[in-house]
């Protein structure tokens, strides 16, 4: 066995990560829910293990998510992660050739080139050299592009790259240095030794020509050794933590286990697993459109590793989920942010005036909500159709509603929440309906997410689909055009996206936006955004507005009150709810005139102008 | 003490001076837009709550500008913080918030 | 506090006040409270300064208690104050003097009653006639007995034997004073210094030697209230406005509290006691009251009249360290002893207000 | 020249601007004043709502028009008689000196309700109740905010209303100015003091003017101003000499004691001393409020009943320094229409 004294940073270095890294991981796993760890155990015995085998190399090597998204950064990441996997798995089977041995010392294919220089003295000596300077190379490359993304990162289409703590500083200058030296410590030793490959082989003539390679290799290796312990000991401590525990989130996630909205020791995997990308940064329109810029679900999961309870950073979000639909990692950042406000959470409540008397029973109960409530031409036209159609329902909050409970769950106030659920699950038991169907996204997530109903739940954009389809209703295609905005509780918070625009396109011509469905911008009011000004929520709005107005539509269409309530504040075009788009094209269907009627004035204007 | 069959009535006057304004500072630093409430109505109008009780969020805002706490935290439990104040307020008092810094403030200094 | 503001408000708020021949008439209820003040009011009218005061025998009470407690209607005490009148016209008097503020406030109301709606004094005049064949004529001059007093204020001080001064340090008394309700808060201008600064007793207190404190709780109610204190039910409603007074002066250290209506100086005396025993806080010093009196009593006292005379013992919060303080000689074996030096035995001693 | 003769009576804003516009058209203008200088109240008061602007720039503004006329200006002026005789007006001194003319512009203005007839807020009794004259005077002076004590103020009471809607002391109108004035005065304490609480009583604000209402927005959201609904029943004074208001919370529907350190009045806008005399001396007709009353209250506001009289300013009514900008100009084209025959002034509904 080889052994030198420099070897011994590194081997410190990995052993205590691997301590760490075990105690860790093994507090994490005991501390899941009785569910969850037999969850795991049943997920080790199944073919999910295989899948998340798959989706670890897929994501975790070759970072295929992120290279959807931004394909320089993918490669920077997978040049990290696979480049560097590569040079260990490589060196390990070099050595192993080498010394004949089915096990040698861990340093030893790490500082492989130290040791050995006899270039001939085992099989594909030269492919090895050839394989293992490319790995290097290619991670080289990935560090050139971290360092220049640091230095400027609009050079990787990101208007912002996540700022970092003085721990995440050092771990990453370490990471830095590591490849860089492990260049130069082979090169001085290949130039030594005239033994080296394509990369470095050359840089060590180079260097052997004007540096004296006998007095400085030696430090070298030390300096690479050095490198590699001071970064394996920042590790756990830093934002590369990730690096092992996206593994083991994954594999969680492939057998099931899913986070809920109370922090628990899978959510700290989760935190854990976030590489600090920035992905999410640029997505979040608090920082596009209100400008404020520290929140973001990067810094979010920063804070929380760093055990900072900051209130503005749990609650300055507006759950619209932009962020965890663009995480490469899969990070459920709305529910981890709830998790947090929860912590905020108060006791005092009293909901004993609430009555649970249902009024009539009915197969259909309509629930508007309390933001329908604002916008009552969403529920006239809702009850307009449900009467046309011949349904009998009953109109469950028509003289003001018990709130469904999602925004105490959206402030965090998850046990507020849980009174008001047990309240209208009652009701709607008492109802005897088979079916519920909402104007409210904000409500049918709730409903959908934490009432445990056993009747079927729908967004009233889904239930009118129906109605046409079954033939209850019928429409009439007008020759208006319309974009559709899409809810984040619709869309994001209940994957919502077809029914609406399939409704859409039976009635108007539906026209495409330049963020839309899973990238939908939010309107600006959501009421996850708890603290935000009025100011910071116009701005939001406003840059929504511009966006779907920018072709100038006959008609914004919304599925939710909130954000129609929201768009007609400043809105220059009509916003109106899918229910009302239908009404009115029902109504138009039967006498088809009207509308040409109506619309000749508008033209003759237009023309004298 | 002697029972005489009565006792000192409470004093229904708010007595501004004494009264425990805890509350009001820390609402004030951190949402501090519920001082350009006007006593409007609008927010109980509208209020999901007031349709089923006597909850009225307009009061309440006085009551914790008056450092009237042990009525405002009574009250204040009743808010289901569905958000239409915040929709109706014509002034931009960021009312659901408000109730949330209460209730935060309350849990704070155990009141 | 500029006290030249509150002469230049006095100065619009004086009143004529009689100077001789009056008809008084008592309270009905101050001669069970207190009944050595009204006798020390006679005796300094006629004895001191030598007035006519005229007391009709068959004159009753004014019904304003029961007025204000919504049991007598307004016709009826109308028309029984009209009796009133008319004993003083039939005694030859025009000048009438009640005891009370709530009769002073309520023959007040009346007159002005009368003096806006003309049809009203016609009606009660038939009442009267009717009920008992008598006549009156409305009385030419209107005085509580304090405006009486007030109005011979610098005649007593110059006949004083003491002075609201404490002789041992040679500083004038702090006197809190504290005006009936009824005297001119229903109409300032029938008040001496009207309704908000009102002068009728500081003018004595001033004259007699004594320092006003002027408190933020000045203008309260003492709690009588008529109401609160006749349905137990809002006793503690009572209690606790003499509570607010109190709690409001005490920072001033007043040593003593003149009154002119029969109802404060009961409910300020008697309070005391019910406050110590309900809170255990007492107002004076050392777990002492803050000793109450009536005008007349403190006239009385700087005239040196014997303070068993003028019925001082009947005083739930003890009168003898004002007494000390201004030098007024009292023997204490004499307290509670009758006309004729019989000794009637001692009240009980409160367990918490120290006597 | 024009021969013909015209007399202002009053150097407020109101005089001098009539004074200025008719002589520009000119008018022999006399202008009296009964004061050493000119400019009227507006002297007391240091910056103007809702812009802040300093008073003494709207001085010097009507001094330029005052410059660019020939006005004959009479200070000290104590009128002892004013009449008519057929078409002349003659307008005799106390000094002797007397004064004809064609025409008058009667420019009297208004004098500040006094605090002393709301007795009990103790103004001239407590040595904290100011008023809001004298608060602006502390202002213009520049010194430090003190009270009576010496001391910074850290609780300041404004009360809204005092002498006006309020039957109690006769005065049942609505001064105008007043609600916004505490406004203003409330931001301008709050950046002299910023750690100190303002208070405002008031019964309604009246935020009428187009910028009024952002000013007390202002003064809510950046200065955390306190708007409390309900009129003093009675201020006290304390033992330290604070002041104790007792007020209905209206709002909350609750009595409410609260200790101020400096209680400001909001004194209202009561007819002037000088509009009751020159009006008793040329049979000007008052309104009920013992303001002149006017030809017409929509299209006539500034012509009297005499022809030939005509008013300016605050004599009307209580007026806002725009709106008295406004009467005035109004006042001299009414005044030039009389004299020149035009008639326009003798229109009727």
């Amino acid at each position: 066995m080889s052994y030198d004294p420099f070897v011994i940073p590194f081997s410190a270095g990995a052993i205590i990560l691997f301590i760490i890294l075990i105690y860790k991981y093994t507090y994490w796993i005991i501390t899941l829910s009785k569910a969850d760890t037999f969850k795991l155990l049943k997920g080790l015995f199944s073919i999910k293990f295989f899948k998340a085998i798959k989706e670890i190399v897929l994501e975790s090597l070759f970072h295929r998510r992120i290279f959807k998204i931004n394909p320089v950064l993918g490669y920077m990441h997978m040049s990290f992660a696979l480049g560097w996997l590569l040079l260990i798995l490589g060196g390990t089977l070099e050595n192993k050739i080498h010394s004949h041995k089915p096990f040698n010392a861990p340093y030893e294919p790490i500082f492989f080139k130290f040791f050995n220089h006899d270039i001939n003295a085992y099989p594909w000596a030269n492919e090895f050299k050839f394989v293992m300077d490319f790995l290097l190379l290619f991670v080289l490359s990935g560090v050139l592009l971290a360092f220049f993304k640091r230095i400027y990162s609009r050079l990787f289409g990101m208007k912002k790259t996540t700022r970092l703590k003085l721990g995440d500083w050092f771990a990453m200058m370490s990471l830095w240095f590591i490849f860089p030296l492990r260049f130069l410590a082979e090169s001085f030793t290949a130039g030594m030794y005239d033994n080296g490959g394509f990369l470095t082989g050359n840089a060590g003539r180079f260097f052997a020509s004007f540096i004296p390679l006998q007095d400085v290799s030696y430090i070298a290796w030390w300096a690479y050794s050095i490198a590699l312990g001071t970064f394996f000991v920042a590790l756990p401590f830093s934002r590369y933590m990730h690096i092992f525990t996206e593994v083991v989130l994954i594999f969680l996630r492939n057998f099931g286990i899913k986070n809920c909205k109370v922090y628990n020791s899978f959510s700290a995997i989760e935190v854990n697993a976030c590489s600090r990308c920035g992905i999410c940064i640029d997505k979040c329109q608090l920082l596009t459109s209100s400008r404020i810029t520290d929140t973001q679900g990067v810094y979010f999961l920063q804070s929380i590793r760093n055990n900072e309870i900051k209130e503005e950073k749990a609650f300055d979000c507006l759950l619209c989920g932009r962020c965890q639909e663009y995480c490469p990692v899969g990070i459920n950042l709305n529910n981890i942010r709830i998790s947090r406000r929860f912590e905020f959470a108060t006791g005092n409540q009293n909901y004993d005036y609430i009555s649970s008397q249902v009024e009539k029973t009915a197969p259909v109960i309509y629930f508007a909500g309390c933001m329908t409530h604002l916008t009552p031409s969403i529920k006239i036209a809702m009850e307009s159709i449900l009467k046309t159609a011949g349904i009998d329902y009953l109109f469950l909050d028509k003289n003001g509603s018990i709130c469904c409970g999602r925004p105490l769950v959206t402030a965090g106030e998850i046990l507020k929440a849980h009174k008001l659920i047990e309240k209208n699950t009652q009701l709607i038991k008492d109802s005897g309906a088979k079916t519920l169907v909402t104007s409210c996204p904000i409500c049918l997530k709730v409903f959908k997410e934490d009432y445990k109903l056993p009747i079927e739940v729908l967004h009233h954009s889904q239930y009118l689909l129906r109605l046409i389809n079954e033939g209850k209703i019928r429409v009439h295609h007008s020759k208006e055009s319309a974009v559709y905005h899409d809810p984040c509780e619709l869309g994001r918070g209940n994957n919502i996206y077809k029914e609406p625009r399939e409704l859409l396109n039976k009635v108007v011509n539906l026209q495409s936006v330049s963020q839309e469905a899973e990238l939908g911008l939010c309107c600006g009011n959501s009421l996850g955004g708890v603290q935000l000004n009025t100011v910071q929520r116009d701005l939001i709005r406003i840059d929504a507005l511009n966006v779907l107005q920018k072709n100038n539509p006959n008609y914004i269409a919304t599925a939710c009150p909130l954000c129609k309530k929201t768009f007609v504040k400043s809105a220059e075009t009509d916003v109106k709810d899918i229910a009302e788009i239908i009404w009115l094209s029902m109504q138009n269907s039967r006498k088809p005139k009207f509308v040409h009627e109506i619309k000749q004035p508008k033209e003759e204007a237009v023309i004298e102008l | 003490m002697k029972n005489f069959g009565y006792t000192l009535s409470e004093d229904r006057q708010i007595n501004y001076d004494k009264n425990d304004k805890k509350i009001l500072a820390y609402v004030k630093e951190h949402e501090p837009s519920f001082n350009i409430c006007i006593s409007c109505g609008t927010c109980t109008a509208t209020c999901s709550a007031a349709q089923f009780t006597n909850f009225n969020i307009r009061h309440l805002y006085t009551l914790l500008k008056r450092g009237e706490v042990t009525t405002l935290k009574k009250e204040i439990a009743k808010c289901m913080l569905c958000g239409k104040c915040l929709l109706a307020c014509p002034r931009g008092v960021n009312t659901r918030n408000v109730i949330i810094k209460i209730n935060q403030a309350i849990e704070k200094y155990s009141l | 506090m500029k006290t030249e503001g509150k002469h230049a408000i006095w100065k619009d708020y004086q009143k004529d006040i009689a100077d001789d021949r009056y008809f008084y008439v008592r309270s009905c209820v101050r001669q069970n409270f207190f009944p050595g003040a009204e006798q020390t009011f006679l005796r300094i009218m006629r004895d001191v300064l030598g007035k006519d005061v005229y007391e009709h025998p068959c004159h009753t009470t004014c019904t304003g208690i029961g007025y204000h407690s919504d049991v007598v209607p307004f016709d009826t005490a109308m028309t029984v104050v009209a009796r009133q009148f008319a004993l003083m016209t039939e005694s030859g008097y025009e000048n009438l003097v009640p005891s009370c503020i709530t009769s002073f406030g309520l023959y007040t109301e009346i007159l002005e009653t009368w003096h806006h709606f003309p049809e009203t004094e016609a009606k009660v005049r038939e009442y009267l006639k009717k009920a008992t064949g008598r006549e009156f004529k409305i009385p030419k001059n209107l005085a509580h007995a304090s405006d009486v007093i007030y109005k011979f204020r610098k005649e007593i001080a110059q006949k004083a034997k003491y002075k609201l001064i404490n002789k041992n340090t040679g500083e004038p008394l702090k006197v809190v004073e504290h005006i009936g309700c009824h005297y001119a808060k229903m109409f300032p201008h029938v008040g001496v210094g009207g309704a908000e600064y009102p002068y009728v007793l500081v003018g004595m207190v001033e004259d007699w030697g004594g320092e006003i404190v002027d408190y933020p709780e000045r203008r309260h109610c003492c709690g009588f209230g008529f109401r609160q204190y006749l349905v137990q039910a809002n006793r503690g409603y009572s209690v606790a406005c003499s509570h607010k007074k109190f709690e409001s002066m005490q920072p001033y250290k007043p040593d003593m509290i003149i009154t002119n209506c029969p109802g404060c100086p009961m409910f300020l005396d008697k309070w005391q006691y019910t406050i110590a025993e309900m809170e255990g806080k007492t107002y004076g010093k050392d777990g002492h009251g803050i000793p109450v009196f009536t005008f007349e009593e403190v006239a009385g006292m700087v005239l040196g009249y014997d303070p068993w005379d003028i019925g001082l013992q009947v005083h739930q919060v003890s009168c003898e360290p004002i007494l000390d303080k201004m030098g007024i000689p009292y023997d204490p074996t004499k307290k509670f002893a009758d006309k004729s030096g019989q000794f009637l035995g001692a009240p009980e001693k409160p367990s918490v207000l120290k006597i | 020249m024009n021969k013909k003769r015209i007399i202002v009576i009053g150097g407020g804003i109101a005089g001098m601007e009539a004074a200025t516009n008719l002589s520009a058209m000119g008018y022999q203008v006399t202008l009296l004043e009964k004061e050493n200088e000119l400019g009227g109240h507006l002297l007391g008061w240091e910056k103007l709502f809702p812009t802040m602007r300093l008073g003494k720039d709207v001085i010097e503004f009507l001094n330029k028009g005052i410059g660019l006329t020939h006005i004959q200006i009479i200070k000290n002026a104590d009128i002892i008689d004013a009449r008519k005789n057929d078409s002349i007006f003659s307008v005799k001194l106390s000094d002797g000196r007397s004064f004809e003319s064609d025409a008058i512009i009667v420019a009297t203005g208004y004098d500040l309700f006094d605090a002393r007839k709301k007795e009990e807020y103790g103004y001239g009794i407590y040595d904290n109740v100011i008023t809001s004259a004298e608060l602006e005077e502390l202002f213009l002076s520049g010194k430090p905010i003190v009270n009576a004590l010496g001391k910074t103020p850290k609780k300041i009471g404004f009360v809204h209303c005092v002498g006006s809607r309020d039957e109690k002391v006769g005065n049942v109108y609505c001064s105008k100015v007043c609600c916004v004035t505490a406004v203003k005065q409330s931001i301008e304490i709050k950046e002299k003091i910023p750690d100190a609480e303002v208070f405002c009583f008031y019964m309604d604000l009246r935020m009428f003017g187009m910028h009024f209402e952002t000013l007390y927005k202002q003064a809510q959201e950046k200065h955390a101003v306190n708007f409390i609904r309900g009129r003093l029943s009675e201020a006290c004074e304390n033992i330290d000499g604070s002041i104790l208001v007792k007020v209905e919370d209206t709002l909350a529907a609750r009595p409410l004691r609260m200790s101020v350190d400096l209680l400001v009045l909001m004194v209202g806008i009561t007819p002037s001393e000088g509009t009751k005399k020159i009006g008793a001396m040329l049979g000007l007709n008052f309104g009920p409020n013992g303001f002149y009353k006017c030809m017409d209250q929509h299209t006539m506001t500034t012509v009297s009943n005499v022809p030939g009289v005509f008013f300016a300013g605050c004599c009307m009514a209580p007026r806002t320094i725009n709106n008295v900008f406004a009467d005035s100009r109004s006042a001299a084209l009414m005044t030039a229409s009389y004299l020149e025959n035009y008639s326009i002034e003798k229109r009727t509904i």
